[in-house]
């Protein structure tokens, strides 16, 4: 067996638990055919998830979460990804929920219990772009205030969940800084256009605003530092999907390596690839020590260490579990590169969560930029 | 939809095609100059045909190619290599090297049927009968009769030799049973070269044949095996009294693997000599397309460092291909094989196309996930690079034993 | 000769210490806090306690570590892990953790006698009989004896279940005939603990004992090993005839080979807490020497970049071999062993070793090549991380045939 | 056996006579015993190349060559490169000889002559030090006309064979453009110290020039472009001694993989290790058939095509050497790290070679430059 990031020891009931829903959930077969409905998502495993209350783990008991945090809900989180889940979990779970929870004030607080309760779904709309925000970079969405209030205009394009959600969480610039908004996803001014990619489990969408009336879910402006705390904790559900991911992949590849045979042995017994199993496993728990030390870090409400450890992680997962894809089809050789056995998904997957929040080589800029202040 | 350019460099039919120049395959080498007279009335033909660009489904890209071979072989610019008796120029391994260069630059495709072109062709010429090389030589040549390769089985994987494919002598008919995969083009070809077990009880390499199978009968079926690029580019076949001619063998009967190391020698002298300049062409589109999605904000300028630097590696490492290719052509001229060199260029080849294909679909940025491009496709496309052509780990295995003579 | 910073970030001796910031370890860690106050108390001792730079020459360096040592000591600060019976203040493993991070911070070596310290004592307290722990113990702590091992054979490499050497009890003392390998600082040692066969004709892992064994006696010959690097690291121990007192034996006799992998056990326990802040410290030296490098024209700009891409992929790789130390240290406090994650931090930290050395010697341009100089040791130095430990290769089989259940 | 280089084909007699020479000439034990003297090189065995003609095989027939081109002499190159071989013979028959013919004119005949000759032997002193010239860049040797002739001033650092060689072949900066200069090493304007480095097979020094009276060896200025020529003109040989030093270093451990055995079976029929070495063999191969298409460039005199394939060969050969030593050091296991194998003194020689002429990255930035040239 493939080891357990140690930090989930003490959660490992929890985390078989989901292992086994996920697994029986999430079939290759389901999520095949879920993945090419028009939504793109499985309604009645979405239902089941949310009747476990998975959608609520790590939010306050106040508002009808469990409080387990965050940490928990990333094992959640890897095992979606392990199964390659075509989930509305990630955006609405994962990303809308926790965009509230860090720079929403008690406006958002409704939003963020029916997103909990799962009675909405919402995605997450980052005005700035990819990447981490700056000052005085480009913003996609602009937000004003009118005499009837706030409305949202710009594009934001590849969105996670924009075409399947009920609400629009967006951050948007603002006159003097940054906001944050509910716009329904449903109305006229919001022009949504399903963006069909290489990863069918993943729904993305094109997504054009038209003076869309926007409810501010949060007083105080947010500050550009906040958008980038923002991006750094959203790496961290993220990561822990392609984490999962990419330990699903090594499995996968495991399994075929010792039963298929070939020059009268297993092949998982020639050395040569016995070795590149053994780099991707190293790699692989090293990730997903990653993912986990930075959900304790969310936990604890440490922005300082999350600063250095989303890009960080972002980066690092998203190598790892294409690393792991392409080994993965490498490895099982012929049928690799055919649509009969799931690791090209994987592969198409890795492609896709490697640029839904940032390029590993923007990640790695921006953990060059924390790491010249902090020497600094 | 954010929109880029797309993959093809070719220009619409009609005028004249521009040719890229000969600055993008890298330093001059001396048997092969670009000055030569060859390179000059090769390059002056392709100006005056131009071809529109490829198109991305797969049934109109074969068809695309089709018709370029075609159109190629009515002026005589296929099977250069071929001897004059059947229909070639009899072209040295330079000649067809530079060929190779040139139709890259003119970001024209290959001639389709390369099985037969390349393969069965010429193995034809060194195995087969008067008969054989009168009934399938003019056909592969002009491009009317397709041609596809029944070699692997699905137990068998990289291990030819393990053969389960029969067949049986039954009046004036061979009649064939088994199973082939990863049958390149399947469902486009005409006739399959079957590598299969003619002796009852026999082992390994001996007891073989290689049979001409006609692909339009009741006995065979072929499968298309969708690939995660969404291509149907390989094919199974499966063969239930499948029925050939007594004398449709290559060779003698019972000589197939002998036939098959004579095709497979061709399979890695001929390839090679194109698919560096084709590389070296498409890595020229992608740094010239990082440079528009730069200034378009597609991808940050340090994405774009980053691919950089990438492109330079790869352009060194198609450098050392392009080497190695000239090698085997200056080898093949002076009437030499290639030996284990083919097992290197293969390798540098399969891992070099992978991450060509990637930079390829980088270079737009998140662009380069969406469904319908070229440049996304190409990348899912060239996964296979290092599998289908006998897998990297194959080849290092050759290298090792074969060449630095280390123990099985 | 063009002068450029050593390596050493040590002060001269005499006034306060300058201690790193503890930014230079990464992000903090939940069980390891930044301002636990075990990190401040020995910080303040630290501080109080400067040294001075590392020589260069083995002997001198050897010495060197040995004085650290004992002043370490004098303060009970050496041995934290032990029992508070056997002189230690039987701190966990978080403790420890942090006491590697501090000592790496203040740019001090690692208590010598590590052999002792971290292995030999250790096995001891489990397998030893109390007049053992009474005669070995107290000696290891203070740094009056030094210890070395005596596990691998000339020919037995990496397979050390092939262990030749033997003793036959005569009389009141084991004489003990063999050869011993790449036995660490075995020149510096008073006493070797020797794996070797005790039941004659027995096989692999059966019949092994753990003798404790003088090393200053006419039966036993230590050579040293030149090393690329100029070191004399690792020696030949040659055992003809020597002696060893009856009860000198660490567990039951016959049971040699439990004895040695409850060793190995603490080998990849203990070791593995120190190395990642030590490769951090010399990480963010590397960082400031190249900066100082480029400002003097050693390094062109273009280099310079291309080293600090490098320095980051250090400085991330680093970051995760500080996760699963800190992941062993929990799980060790827990009381749980590590597992294969033992062979995970090994091939990890073997493999940065070699490339931070490379690091440290390439930040000053080709001033890296000169002799005598800190930074042109240690590249050289290192080269052996990735072997002496249990080679790279070693451990990828044990991670793909133990933890991934990959077949033999 | 590895494969040679095809281009090599025609020349294999010289190959196997040369290959044998130095084989005898330079074995472990002599080359170890050279290195150790003060000047760190055999001078019978360097007599016995005299007298063989190597430092004259490329040069002209009516200066006493043998007109045989440089591309045998890369053979040579080659050969000694793989017996780590302590002799003048890069810097005097190589880089020294190379740099005259490249852009002396008939006043630097009698010195080429003498070269060739064996009766005197050179150092080449780059006066803009390591890397190629920029018009605007540092001179560390500057020459002025004076009323009694030129001199030259100046440092330079870790010049092969600076300490040994009778002469010094300078390029220094004349005040418009540079010069092509022949300096007496043996006088006391010149003063020479030996530098001590990780490669004792490699002798290098530091010299500094004071006032030193020099002879011009070419009537016209030497443009910048020229001296760019000439540093790709000097990548050919030294990335030849690279080449060969790998392809020895790749032998060296072959034997030892054939012959070790570990648990049971020779170690080379381990499979990891064996995709390593086939790793190694396919860039060496590569990095072989560049030295020999760009030897075959020198003798055609393309210099269009040695200004792509200079640092494009330097750099390669340097990575592929690099490469080679440490695989060696890690394949020999245990005794990789020790003095006892010859393992080590590759990988040193590897360290050297690699900044002799320029470092890996700089040759890249030149072979940037150069091909965006040829792009505009």
């Amino acid at each position: 067996m493939i080891t357990e990031p140690a930090s989930a020891r003490d959660h490992a009931e929890v985390s078989a638990l989901v292992r086994e829903v996920a697994a029986t959930t999430f079939t290759s077969e389901k999520v095949r055919a879920a993945a090419a409905t028009a939504l793109g998502f499985d309604e009645v495993a979405w239902k089941q998830l949310v009747d476990l209350g998975w959608p609520s783990l790590a939010l306050d008991p106040a508002i009808g979460g469990a409080g387990m945090g965050t940490f928990v809900q990333c094992l959640v989180h890897r095992e979606l990804g392990a199964r390659l889940a075509p989930s509305p979990y990630l955006a609405s779970a994962g990303l809308a929920s926790g965009a509230l929870v860090l720079l929403g004030d008690d406006r958002a607080t409704d939003l963020l219990a029916s997103l909990g309760a799962g009675t909405r779904t919402a995605a997450l709309v980052l005005g700035h772009g990819r990447g981490w925000p700056t000052d005085d970079g480009p913003a996609g969405l602009t937000a004003t205030e009118t005499p009837a209030g706030w409305i949202v205009d710009g594009r934001a394009e590849l969105v996670l969940d924009g075409a399947r959600a009920d609400v629009l969480v967006v951050v948007a610039r603002t006159a003097d800084a940054w906001g944050l908004f509910e716009v329904d996803a449903r109305i006229g001014a919001v022009s949504r256009t399903p963006a069909a990619t290489v990863d069918a489990t993943r729904a993305l969408a094109d997504l054009q605003l038209t003076a869309a009336p926007a409810r501010c879910l949060r007083s105080r402006p947010v500050t550009t530092d906040e958008v980038s705390g923002l991006v750094d904790r959203m790496a961290v559900p993220l990561a822990a999907e392609m984490a999962g991911a990419a330990v699903a992949c090594l499995e996968q590849t495991l399994e075929y390596l010792r039963t298929r045979h070939q020059f009268g042995r297993p092949i998982g017994s020639f050395q040569a690839l016995k070795h590149r199993c053994a780099d991707v496993a190293v790699a692989l728990t090293v990730a997903q020590e990653m993912v986990f030390a930075a959900a304790e870090m969310v936990d604890a409400g440490d922005v300082a260490g999350l600063r250095i450890a989303g890009p960080l992680l972002l980066a690092r997962s998203a190598e790892v579990f294409l690393h792991a894809a392409e080994e993965a089809i490498q490895l099982h050789g012929g049928v690799g590169f055919t649509d009969e056995v799931d690791v090209g998904l994987y592969y198409k997957r890795a492609l896709v969560d490697g640029e839904l929040l940032a390029p590993v080589a923007d990640a790695y800029a921006r953990l060059d930029l924390v790491r010249a202040e902090g020497a600094a | 939809m954010t929109t880029s350019p797309t993959a093809s460099t070719s220009p619409a039919p009609g005028g004249t095609a521009t040719l890229l120049g000969h600055h993008v395959l890298g330093p001059e080498l001396p048997a092969v100059p670009y000055d030569h007279p060859f390179r000059a009335e090769f390059r002056g033909w392709l100006q005056q045909h131009p071809l529109g660009p490829e198109p991305l489904e797969q049934d109109a890209r074969i068809a695309h190619r089709r018709a370029w071979h075609r159109e190629l072989a009515a002026d005589g610019w296929v099977g250069l290599h071929w001897p004059v008796e059947h229909g070639g120029r009899g072209a040295d391994a330079l000649t067809q090297f530079m060929y190779y260069e040139e139709l890259a630059l003119a970001g024209a495709p290959e001639p389709a049927n390369t099985p037969g072109l390349i393969l069965l062709g010429p193995t034809l010429m060194v195995h087969g009968t008067e008969e054989l090389k009168k009934r399938f030589l003019p056909g592969i040549l002009a491009g009317d009769e397709a041609w596809c390769q029944g070699f692997s089985e699905p137990d068998a994987g990289s291990d030819l030799a393990a053969v389960r494919t029969r067949a049986e002598l039954v009046g004036d008919e061979w009649v064939v049973n088994g199973q082939k995969i990863w049958t390149t083009f399947g469902q486009y070809a005409d006739l399959v070269f079957v590598l299969c077990r003619t002796t009852p009880g026999s082992e390994r390499h001996r007891g073989l044949s290689l049979l001409v199978v006609p692909a339009d009968q009741p006995g065979v079926t072929i499968r298309a095996i969708k690939q995660i690029s969404g291509d149907e580019e390989f094919c199974e076949v499966f063969l239930d009294d499948a029925r050939a001619p007594r004398d449709w063998v290559v060779g003698e009967v019972g000589q197939g693997w002998a036939a098959a190391m004579t095709l497979f020698q061709f399979e890695r002298g001929d390839q090679g000599y194109t698919d560096h300049a084709r590389m070296l062409v498409r890595l020229a589109g992608v740094e010239r397309r990082l440079a528009e999605s730069e200034t378009a904000g597609l991808v940050s300028s340090v994405r774009a460092a980053t691919a950089r630097a990438r492109h330079r590696d790869l352009w060194v490492r198609i450098q050392g291909l392009r080497l190695l290719n000239y090698r085997g052509a200056v080898l093949a001229t002076s009437g030499e094989g290639l030996g284990a060199v083919g097992s290197m260029t293969n390798l540098v080849w399969g891992e070099l196309e992978k991450e060509l294909g990637a930079a390829v679909a980088e270079a737009v940025g998140a662009c380069g996930l969406r469904a319908g491009r070229h440049d996304t496709h190409e990348r899912l496309h060239t996964r296979a690079a290092s599998i289908y052509s006998g897998t990297s780990e194959i080849q290092r295995n050759i290298i090792a034993e074969r060449l630095l003579g280390l123990p099985r």
